[in-house]
């Protein structure tokens, strides 16, 4: 049962078996051309020995496949790198003494649902006093002065609260991501931000379901995070970040 | 059935709350009309179109009336005046406005009928227009004879492409796989728009637009499938943000068969003004009253961000306002699809237990009225094979408690608004399990003693004691001091509170008149 | 929502969005390397906008991941052809009366579930009295003489049986597929025919919940029959066929 | 917990009939042993190994002896003439008979020792041999000391990649993710391989060989991994087949925890013998009850073919004799896994409730019992997500009755042996549900004179109708006439019948005397 992790591939119940279940619909009724169709999408994809197991019409000439196959195709799991936005994730403890020692002074940070996005859980879930998952928010901090403007917020008048609070920090959250929404929205504040030439004036950060750090690097953040975040994780990188920047400057 | 053992005393206590809760509303707007509600009085005369700007004609009207501090009276009075002068259709005036050709202010200055002259013509021209809206509502009588609904609960199953003719296609092939009912979302925001886009739309984010002509194709599209199953499907959009009553008169027209309608929604969620959403409720309800449309209240809502054990009385105390308001309307029982929803976090012990309670109680508490059972949708997580369990769960209370709309929970969730595979396994597990289990409510009986008859008991308390004590401040202070969902909301904030408008004394609204009238006549 | 046939792709709610969904196993822990390695799987399987929606951890250095992406490729539906057992299935009253006019005589099948496999329901479904889904099976028919072997019965047994009881057709039935076992079973039965020449002597027939009629021809088979087979679908081609064959050695 | 209200008088009719029909087995086997428990014995003592042709020497003894017509006196007689006259170990007379280098038939003619001595000999020589299976119990009693067990019902997940090594991987991942036991799925056709194959094992078809390696492989890493996590994880295998006794012996000497082992599951279902699978069904669970291990009945293989609503009664006398003929073998209440499943077909109306009916009467029949319940297998389809659904519905019906073992479904069921995440997917499936629904039976009481209730009544009343009928005309004849899942079996044919033999009077099995006595005594 070695394994080669230059070369992994997926595992049904024998290593390197390739096994791989999917789902879709196709725009066509269900009968033995479209269970054919199916097998050939999946063919496509690079699947072998593929089987549709369950076939069902949807009517309006549409219908369902479950289909599992194999494939050959390899990852070189030991050349994968991916981004993070902090090096180590400090406590609420450390976090506070690191700005205190660092900074000398409370980090102000400015938070919103921007665009036509109303979901604030998540944001208030890294802002709000209470937080997330047993860790407390941002607000309970002591090196830490928020302003939660909650959802809905334009872009214009974010920038025009942040820098009335003269934020160090902006922290936004996006969470509806239909037909790319989220990346409209952020791409703009970017732009916007750029325009006005305050672009290095604050630190960015975006938050939600479906960001990764990645994808908030590509347009142009400082940095970006997903699912299941929690705060202290937000709060080491804004010091870290923080950091750098101001004493940066100072220099 | 499974029986709950409920303290009649406390219930009673609830509804005497509610009733003084609702006393304060009314006396907080009393004497106060809104520009929605206007506009509104508008559409249901057949007002309708809009400008090169796409600005809709009851919007132009309502505006120009506003600026000229004519809206006292109410627009039902002045579009009598501007008729009765121009000689005009009111189709034509709708078109001459439009594009512009007509300056309606001059119009109405210029008449100089005699006032009692221009409410009866226009009481008339109501009375016409609200027999319409009566031929509508049997219609969907003779058409659910002919091809009844399914029995309850209901599946109800929502499309959200943000395009009419996607939704089209995949409210037909959610017929087809057995769906009682298909609700529009509607596209996020608009419940903040101040007036109601025109036209078939193809651009919505999350949701489609709510405008008449969506409402049209999709009734048809249903009526169609509906015939060729043999079984009516019921159509739902949403009257509520700032133009509830708008929205519910075009439903009204178009024979929408529910509405999301709640009394406080916009308040909370929207932080729409107090007084605009309390008035717009009113006026909405009693449309919705006339035209026999369901109405579905949002308390749902509350536990998607408040914790469902610990503010599960919040429901409860939110659902008898909302009944007491509804009545005020002349909504019957029947037609207050009351909301609540499955929330406990799926990882408590004897979570299954609670959800059962509360179904229970509130079946229970408001026995006539369709309840509107909403899905797990906080925790729901990407993995969609647990996410498909939860909503079996989901489904076996509902078919346990004797819900009536059930709205069906999707597997993806936390992912992205439903593909048609989605909502077809999701209307596959309900089948199953409702089916499967169909009598089991009627099997079992709970313990007298146990967790379920303890939890009830408990969530009962709570809700007597939140309503008595909102009875004694009232209802707004409530609002204000954060007891609902925890949002606090000042009295005099909110979005859309340049809308309310005082009456004048001679104010008058003829539709709300005969509504009522007839309404109050048949009960 | 005009569909071009000749370009077909999954959909999601939209149509052409070519949404699919997918899952696997990976033998690697799970963290962001584990989900940024089955993003780079799925997008080997020619998968755009890849999400990994769910990962969990399942122990001993595996994970799991849940996803969704799109594809681009398309299948032309319009050029689909699939070969199927019979050109139209008859029912039972026309089957017998087919028979008896066209060949005269009951037809004889031997059936079997060969190998290891002690599968028999299926067969049975096809084969006896009873039959399967509200159809009698084979043994109901006036014009089908019968014998079922019943479960891991050898190939070479079989053979015997079958020229012992003079029958016309065997009908093979085989479920178990793990490691190809089946592929195994069949084509040892055909190659024994074949070393013994009695391949002409005998229609033969496969059936069973991964069997496709493809398969079975590229095993050498006359027919196969997979998931949800009716008895009269089986009949039928067992009558078209054996007329033809019955009826060709006579001219 | 909710109860149904049985009539205690046919229960009492039913255990009544049972010890009848018992009593007619005992009968028909009276005086048989066969060569595979005559094997078991050799094995007991410890000879082990193949020859050149993977033939174990258990085999080669065996029918040596028994073409030398010397096995009537008992295969433990013969071995100790040729111990003691060769003065050789067992250990070194497997070797040697495993190479060819000693013809123990001669060994055994040549030998003019006094009986009683041999006798005296070799009981001694068992007793020792006994203790050490004492020792390997008391070791698992330790070991669940230190690591209890989780909580009932237990979760059973199988592992059947035919390769141990895989077997092993996938074992150790369940374990982390919650599993309380782990089943390795024999291979196809084991069952009738009239040997046991020998040493690690890395192909096999639908399952992996019982081998004593293998065994002892899978411990090792079940050990291993249940320390890390708190947990004794126990595992499983058959004893069951032409080599029932064997493999008792084998999992008594590796700590098997349980084991598949019915009394006439092999007549059924794999055409074994009648008089084989009697005898060998004796002695193999004195083997089980001695070393402390769980039987798992196989009734649950009823309902794969025959259908479960028509046939529900089957699986309950069956269980009942099960029960009479394992207490024969001296086997506690608390290890008889008596067998059920949940296979009614998902679209029946209410299944539900039937399915409950089912589970909660066999729970309240058998209260002692770790019953053993499966999922379902026969109406699971291609479709994951509902597949998942029924599962889930499974173990709801598990928590609310009170099960025992809880053997796992898997979405994919009727598609491929279980995936790493398949298994994954259904211990969250259970746990969530076990978790969620923890007190619901608790919480719930049946209707008098509902569905449930009379859906037991009616099952009870087949079954005593049922066994007063086989108590009558004799288990053998009630085999004989298809009464089990449809299934007719002549008294004289199936496999192994071959393998029956006729005790001579100086027959001697030195370990069913220990065993026995032992066991009586501790009762
Ligand atoms: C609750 C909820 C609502 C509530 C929101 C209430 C509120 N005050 O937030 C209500 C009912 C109002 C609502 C409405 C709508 N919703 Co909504 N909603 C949800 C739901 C059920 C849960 C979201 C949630 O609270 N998650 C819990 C939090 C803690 O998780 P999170 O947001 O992921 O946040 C974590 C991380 O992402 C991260 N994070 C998030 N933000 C930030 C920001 C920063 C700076 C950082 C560092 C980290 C971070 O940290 C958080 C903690 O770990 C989801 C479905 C689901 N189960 O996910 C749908 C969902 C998000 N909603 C959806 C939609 C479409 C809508 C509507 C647009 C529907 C409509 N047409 O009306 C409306 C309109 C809302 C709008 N205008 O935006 C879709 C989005 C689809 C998509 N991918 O585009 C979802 C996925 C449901 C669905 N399947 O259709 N919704
Ligand atoms: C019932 C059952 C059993 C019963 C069989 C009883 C019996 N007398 O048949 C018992 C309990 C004995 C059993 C045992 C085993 N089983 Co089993 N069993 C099943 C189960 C639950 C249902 C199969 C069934 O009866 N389907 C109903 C019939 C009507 O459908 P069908 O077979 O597809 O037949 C239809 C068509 O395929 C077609 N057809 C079939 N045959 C033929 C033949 C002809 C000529 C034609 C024209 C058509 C035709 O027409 C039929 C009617 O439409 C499946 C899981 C599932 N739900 O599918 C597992 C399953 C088939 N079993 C499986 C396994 C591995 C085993 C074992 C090997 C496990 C073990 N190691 O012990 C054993 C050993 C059996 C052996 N030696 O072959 C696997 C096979 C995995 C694989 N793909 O390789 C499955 C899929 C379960 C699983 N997920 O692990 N099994
Ligand atoms: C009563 C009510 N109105 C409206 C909505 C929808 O929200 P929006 O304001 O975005 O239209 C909901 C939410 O589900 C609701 O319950
Ligand atoms: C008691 C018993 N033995 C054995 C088996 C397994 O069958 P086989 O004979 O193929 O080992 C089963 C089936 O599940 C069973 O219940």
């Amino acid at each position: 049962m070695s394994r080669d992790l230059t070369a992994i591939k997926p595992y049904g119940d024998t290593m390197n078996d390739g096994k791989i279940q999917l789902s879709f619909t196709l725009p066509v009724p269900a009968g033995p051309e479209g269970k054919e169709a199916a097998r050939k999408m999946a063919s496509q994809l690079n699947l072998k020995e593929v089987e549709v197991v369950h076939t069902k019409d949807l009517g309006e000439d549409f219908s369902f496949y479950i289909v599992y196959g194999q494939t050959d195709k390899t990852i070189d799991y030991t050349k994968i790198r991916v981004a993070r936005a902090t090096s180590s994730v400090m406590d609420y403890y450390e976090i506070n003494e690191y700005i205190e020692e660092n900074i000398g002074r409370p980090l102000r940070v400015v938070g919103a649902c921007t665009g036509s996005d109303a979901h604030t859980v998540g944001l208030d879930a890294i802002m709000n006093m209470k937080g997330y998952s047993g860790e407390y928010g941002l607000e309970r901090y002591p090196m830490f002065k928020t302003l939660n403007l909650g959802s809905q917020v334009p872009n214009e008048e974010l920038i025009h609260k942040a820098l009335e609070f003269d934020a160090d920090a902006m922290l936004i959250s996006q969470v509806v991501t239909q037909k790319d929404i989220h990346v409209k929205n952020l791409t703009e504040l970017v732009e916007l931000l750029e325009a006005e030439r305050l672009r290095d004036k604050f630190t960015i950060v975006v938050g939600g379901p479906r960001i990764s750090h990645e994808l908030a690097l590509e347009l142009g953040f400082d940095a970006g995070f997903g699912i299941g975040t929690l705060p202290p994780e937000v709060a080491s990188f804004l010091a870290e970040e923080l950091n750098r920047e101001i004493n940066k400057e100072e220099n | 059935m499974a029986k709950l053992d409920l303290d009649q005393n406390k219930v009673k206590r609830c509804r005497l709350a509610s009733v003084k809760i609702a006393d304060s509303v009314d006396n907080y707007i009393e004497g106060l009309t809104t520009t929605s509600v206007e506009r509104t009085i508008l559409r249901l005369y057949g007002v309708d179109g809009v400008n090169s700007e796409e600005i809709p004609v009851p919007n132009l009207i309502v505006d120009q009336l506003n600026k000229a501090d004519l809206l006292e009276a109410g627009a039902a009075v002045r579009l009598g005046q501007a008729l009765l002068s121009s000689q005009l259709t009111v189709e034509d005036l709708s078109e001459a406005i439009a594009e512009n050709k007509l300056d309606i202010i001059k119009l109405i200055n210029n008449s100089n009928l005699n006032s009692n002259k221009v409410k009866s013509y226009m009481r008339e021209l109501a009375s016409n227009r609200a027999k319409k809206i009566k031929a509508i509502r049997e219609k969907r009588d003779e058409l659910q004879q002919e091809y009844p609904p399914g029995p309850k609960p209901w599946l109800y199953v929502i499309v959200a492409t943000g395009n009419i003719y996607e939704d089209v296609q995949q409210a037909r092939a959610a017929a087809r796989q057995g769906a009682d009912i298909v609700a529009v979302i509607r596209s996020t925001a608009q419940s903040l728009l101040d007036y109601v886009p025109y036209g078939p739309t193809t651009e919505g984010f999350g949701g489609t637009y709510a405008t008449q002509e969506n409402f049209k194709i999709m009734r048809e599209a249903l009526d169609e499938v509906g015939q060729e199953e043999g079984r009516y499907i019921q159509l739902v959009n949403y009257c509520s943000g700032l133009c509830m009553p708008e929205i519910a008169a075009m439903g009204a027209i178009e024979r929408l068969d529910m509405m999301l309608n709640d009394a406080m929604y916009g308040i909370l969620f929207r932080d729409i003004n107090m007084k605009r959403t309390f008035v717009d409720q009113y006026f909405s309800r009693l449309i919705n009253a006339y035209a026999g449309i369901i109405i579905n209240t949002g308390e749902d809502n509350y536990l998607t961000t408040a914790d469902a054990l610990s503010e599960a009385h919040t429901v409860v105390a939110s659902q008898f306002i909302n009944e007491e308001l509804a009545s005020r309307s002349q909504l019957p029982p029947e037609l207050m699809g009351l909301g609540h929803a499955f929330e406990i976090d799926p990882t408590v012990k004897d979570g299954f237990l609670l959800e059962i309670a509360q179904a229970q109680l509130v079946r229970q508490l408001f026995p006539e009225a369709p309840l509107k059972y909403m899905p797990p949708t906080k925790y729901m997580t990407g993995d969609i094979f647990k996410g498909h369990l939860q909503d079996g769960m989901f489904n076996l209370t509902s078919i346990i408690t004797g819900q009536g709309i059930q709205l069906l929970g999707m597997l993806t969730e936390a992912i992205h608004t439903p593909f048609m595979q989605d909502r077809a396994l999701s209307l596959e597990n309900a089948k199953y399990i409702f089916n499967n289990a169909c009598n089991l409510g009627g099997e079992i009986q709970f313990k007298p003693d146990g967790k379920i008859q303890g939890r009830a008991d408990k969530v009962l308390d709570e809700t007597v004691e939140m309503l008595e004590e909102i009875a004694e401040k009232g209802l707004i202070s409530a609002l204000e001091s954060g007891l609902f969902a925890g949002i606090e909301r000042p009295r005099n904030g909110g979005k859309g509170k340049d809308g309310v408008i005082k009456k004048a004394s001679d104010y008058y609204n003829p539709f709300a008149e005969i509504f009522r009238k007839e309404l109050v006549a048949s009960e």
